[in-house]
């Protein structure tokens, strides 16, 4: 397969548990379609028909990295897969995250928090420092936390059950900060949250089940201020100002 | 190399392979993928009068060698394809191509193929009266014979580009509403459309699809598929454009075997955007492997 | 440990898992694989008034996901199945059974009601108009409500046993059929019967099954199935047996929320001889995980 | 799963290319309900629905050696399967061969030839040397020749094309035996004419498409002159004098 291929052949080089049902894993192989955080990929899991979407973590090069949860048999099996595996994976899908602002708020819930790491980098790189709270049910599902440290995020974590730094939910702390400009990703109840919280423009990133991940079925289309747009090929990331809840 | 071409109602094709309706859009996000001027022809989204936005979300569901999709034909209305979608289609792709007109009544088929007619790039319509996501409880507008007959019929005297009747396997009696749409003037028949079919989140105790039931397709229907081809095709003197579940360069055989003179790409082009391309680059060699001159003549 | 009782027509049954006609044969085999008073009950084999063979082989063939099968109903006959068969299973088996009756005229369904009710074991009678195997071109004689009515009218006459009509999915309106069944009496429905397919041998070009079709069953038509439970559990009043495609215990959760008050097991059994006790073994647990209490009331 | 289960789990420990298209396969696990040379084991291979059935061509207490050809996408996927790989195989299945005659004629063509060597072993251990006859297309498909040698067989080899041994098909070599009794395995047009060439008593092993390879489905059934018999229970074997063509 040619590199003009959004499609090609990856290889795992490493899948390792990193907070409760919550794995970390490379992949090896072309990463040149990635061009902006907030970008997914769509992965074929061995035995099931749809192929998965996960977001773009951190990459290089010549590695991607993903972070993903146990939800049923799809991320099941690639929890399962061995080191040495190959996967058949369509990259740089969806249009990410547009870097705005000098004072950015990043806020991630759960598995959203991957992405927003992906856009701290990004924006670290930018030489903004931004701030960060990243929320959890509990302890045990917290994940990435000494990494937004090391990028030198301002970051707070929220836990609901209070196990581990503020109790509560993530827009609990958004007061805490000063910011120009906001990037979220995390499940829709969340979203939603933070929509109605925040006090600035910024961006949302929103899941939606999906048929091919690039545009083609209209099975994530969702209503916008300026007409149906697709979650996978316009999103995942929407304006704050499109979204109609 | 052997040779993949067919001819199907005048229109002579490099080879048999047609993207489905619904699973290739207008072209757009293939046309970033691979020159789509290798395929046959191919099929454009289910477009109707007014635009569409569909039905709520979420729309598609996994299931064993197949989906689910309740998308409820969204689209941007007869007058936006013609004055947006295919002057932008035109400037990549040189071939003739399959419009898709779905509607609710009669009258709304009428309108539009009088429309898409008069669409030079618009080689043949092909008119779905099988949509099983656009009525309550599933049921389509082309599960009986009376309806196809009467829809065939009005489109046929607004029209003078081939007209295929896709039907939906969700019936009795598939042949039945074949030969009703042959008696009334068909070019030809495609089919199957997708099966009704539902899926239930054991979390949440509720329909995965907002819409409760939704169109399957994929592998899972092949099978089905297969059966209903091949009864139609010996049961009608038309040509048969077969769908529903094909996926490899050998499934495009069998499908011909079972008597299509095309055969259409739906479930498999999401999953894999380059499918048709694969299929296209590797059907003269598996031809050869079951020693096979042309394609025409493969009906068993 | 969660509560997998369920009551089907007055019948006490210590878990919803039943092995579907013809995939457990009358109970042999699997009596040597493990022992079979752990289900629920079992249905046995299709039985019609005189012994059949069957049609010719092959008689299988695969597809994605699942199998096709054009068995027609091989079976020794009703005397020999209540002279020789039930008493041989009466030695091991101890609980009631479900007999399955097949037949091709109203006359040969009520002739083996009415010789299979006085028989003790038998806890009740489904009988299986939806047979896509015996006839020619895979068509029913359950694919009509008429016919249907009729059946269940006569047979429901001649025994006092509860009646299941097992229902073909080959049809435009499984609700109406269903409708039809219940205003004549019937006690239940079980669906679905086998969807009609056919598969192609690419190399020899001749259909894979001597029979030519055959019926689709296995995880392939697991969301038709679902999705038919759910439109008749909704539209009648009656205990609906589910069935078609399922192979796990989650699927089993998945069929009783469309609706179904038991769920059999069909192909899966072949695949795995095991499977029905792997699945009574895992249901608690399965239940647990989706905080079930107790299987009444799964019904969405 | 407890050794009562005639399904377990096997490993695949060797994997190899002995002929055109035909591989030979060691499984290491339990073998305990393989009773008679003829029986065959009831394969599940990723991706397929249905086993594979695969007559034992050789076994011990912990292995058992198949062989196979590619046919299809199930023999296709067992072909490229690495050693270490874990199979669900049901084993011991079908009657099998019974032993009976001092002089007995083997006949094996093509992938029926592995049963053919399996009852060979049985019949030496017994004391009897079997006189052999394998057929093929040509020499590349040929495989065991050796194996039945030192088993102390009387072989001949038989090619359609000529390439090795003589030229023709089975039954052009039946005639230059003296035996009591045979056996034979092979695609059906071979079965019926060592049917007819055949002069003595003898048992045939057949194939049929199969659903369950354990009696449950009527799938496999097949007409005798003692009424239906299910293939894979009573058969794949069948004698001589109830077989009804
Ligand atoms: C753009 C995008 C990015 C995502 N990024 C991540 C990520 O970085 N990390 C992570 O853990 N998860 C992420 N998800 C969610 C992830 O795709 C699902 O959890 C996963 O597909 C579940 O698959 P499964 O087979 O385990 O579950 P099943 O429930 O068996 O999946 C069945 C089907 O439902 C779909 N599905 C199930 N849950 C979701 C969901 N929440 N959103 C969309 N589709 C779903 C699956 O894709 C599949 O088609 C993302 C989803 C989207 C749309
Ligand atoms: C009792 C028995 C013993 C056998 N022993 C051997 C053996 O030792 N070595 C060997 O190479 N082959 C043997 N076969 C044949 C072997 O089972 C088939 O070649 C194999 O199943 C083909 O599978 P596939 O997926 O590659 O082909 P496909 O054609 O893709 O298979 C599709 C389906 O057809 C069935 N099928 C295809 N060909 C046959 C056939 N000839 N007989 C029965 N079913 C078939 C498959 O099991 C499967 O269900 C035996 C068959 C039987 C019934
Ligand atoms: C997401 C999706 C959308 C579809 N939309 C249409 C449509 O608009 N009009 C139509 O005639 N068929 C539509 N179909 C049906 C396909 O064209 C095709 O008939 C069916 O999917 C069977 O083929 P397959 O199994 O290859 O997908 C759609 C199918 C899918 C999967
Ligand atoms: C090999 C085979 C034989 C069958 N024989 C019968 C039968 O005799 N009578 C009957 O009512 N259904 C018969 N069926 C249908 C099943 O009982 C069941 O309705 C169908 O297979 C769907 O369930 P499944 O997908 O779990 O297999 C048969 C199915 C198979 C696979
Ligand atoms: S998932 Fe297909 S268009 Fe977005
Ligand atoms: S294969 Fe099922 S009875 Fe023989």
């Amino acid at each position: 397969m040619s590199h003009n291929h959004k499609e090609d052949i990856y290889t795992l080089t490493e899948n390792r548990l990193i907070a409760k049902n919550t794995y970390r894993t490379v992949f090896e192989g072309y990463t040149g379609h990635i061009t902006k955080p907030g970008q997914f990929v769509n992965i074929k899991v061995e035995g099931q028909f749809l192929r998965r979407p996960i977001s773009v973590c951190d990459y290089n090069e010549n590695n991607m990295v993903l972070i993903y949860k146990i939800i049923g048999q799809g991320t099941k099996a690639m929890s399962e897969a061995m080191p040495g595996t190959r996967f058949d994976i369509l990259t740089g899908l969806g249009n990410g995250y547009t870097i705005r602002g000098n004072k950015p708020l990043l806020i991630g819930g759960g598995v959203g928090v991957p992405p927003i790491y992906c856009l701290a980098k990004a924006l670290a790189s930018d030489n903004i420092k931004a701030s960060v709270i990243i929320g959890f049910n509990s302890v045990e599902e917290v994940f990435y936390y000494d990494e937004f440290k090391a990028l030198g995020c301002n970051v707070i974590v929220t836990t609901a059950d209070g196990s581990m730094g503020l109790k509560g939910f993530v827009t609990d702390a958004i007061d805490r900060f000063e910011y120009d400009y906001f990037y979220t990703c995390g499940p829709e109840p969340m979203l939603k949250a933070v929509y109605n919280k925040t006090v600035t423009e910024g961006q949302l990133s929103f899941e939606e089940r999906m048929g091919c991940g690039f545009g083609a079925c209209m099975g994530c289309s969702c209503e916008t201020k300026y007409g149906s747009k697709r979650i996978c090929l316009v999103g995942p990331v929407l304006e704050k100002n499109e979204v109609i809840w | 190399m052997a040779d993949t071409t067919v001819k199907l109602c005048g229109l002579l094709l490099d080879n048999p392979i047609i993207p489905a309706s619904g699973t290739f859009g207008f072209g757009d996000e293939f046309k970033n993928y691979y020159d789509i001027n290798i395929l046959g022809s191919f099929v454009f989204k289910g477009t109707t009068k007014e635009p569409r936005f569909g039905n709520p979300t979420p729309r598609i569901a996994e299931t064993p060698s197949g989906m689910l999709n309740s998308v409820g034909l969204q689209n941007p209305g007869i007058d936006a394809v013609i004055e947006r979608e295919l002057p932008r289609l035109a400037r990549t792709y040189k071939k003739k191509i399959i419009a898709n007109i779905s509607g609710f009544s009669v009258d709304e088929f009428v309108y539009c193929c009088e429309k898409i007619d008069k669409c030079d790039i618009v080689g043949a319509i092909e008119v779905n009266i099988s949509c099983p996501n656009v009525h309550n409880g599933g049921m389509a507008f082309g599960v009986s014979a009376a309806n196809a007959a009467n829809v065939t019929k009005a489109v046929k005297a607004v029209t003078t580009k081939p007209v295929f009747i896709k039907l939906s396997p969700n019936v009795t009696d598939i042949v039945e509403i074949a030969k009703a749409c042959e008696a009334e003037g068909a070019d030809g028949i495609s089919l199957i459309n997708t099966l009704v079919g539902m899926r239930i989140n054991p979390r949440t105790r509720k329909p995965i699809l907002a819409n409760t039931f939704g169109g399957l397709s994929g592998p899972a229907v092949f099978p089905i598929a297969l059966r209903m081809v091949y009864q139609v095709a010996h049961a009608v003197n038309l040509p048969v454009m077969g769908m529903g579940g094909v996926s490899t360069a050998e499934d495009v055989i069998e499908m011909m075997m079972a008597g299509a003179t095309a055969v259409q790409i739906g479930a498999a082009n999401l999953v894999n955007p380059y499918v048709c391309k694969e299929i296209i680059e590797g059907l003269s060699a598996v031809m050869e492997s079951y020693k096979i001159k042309a394609l025409e003549e493969l009906k068993i």
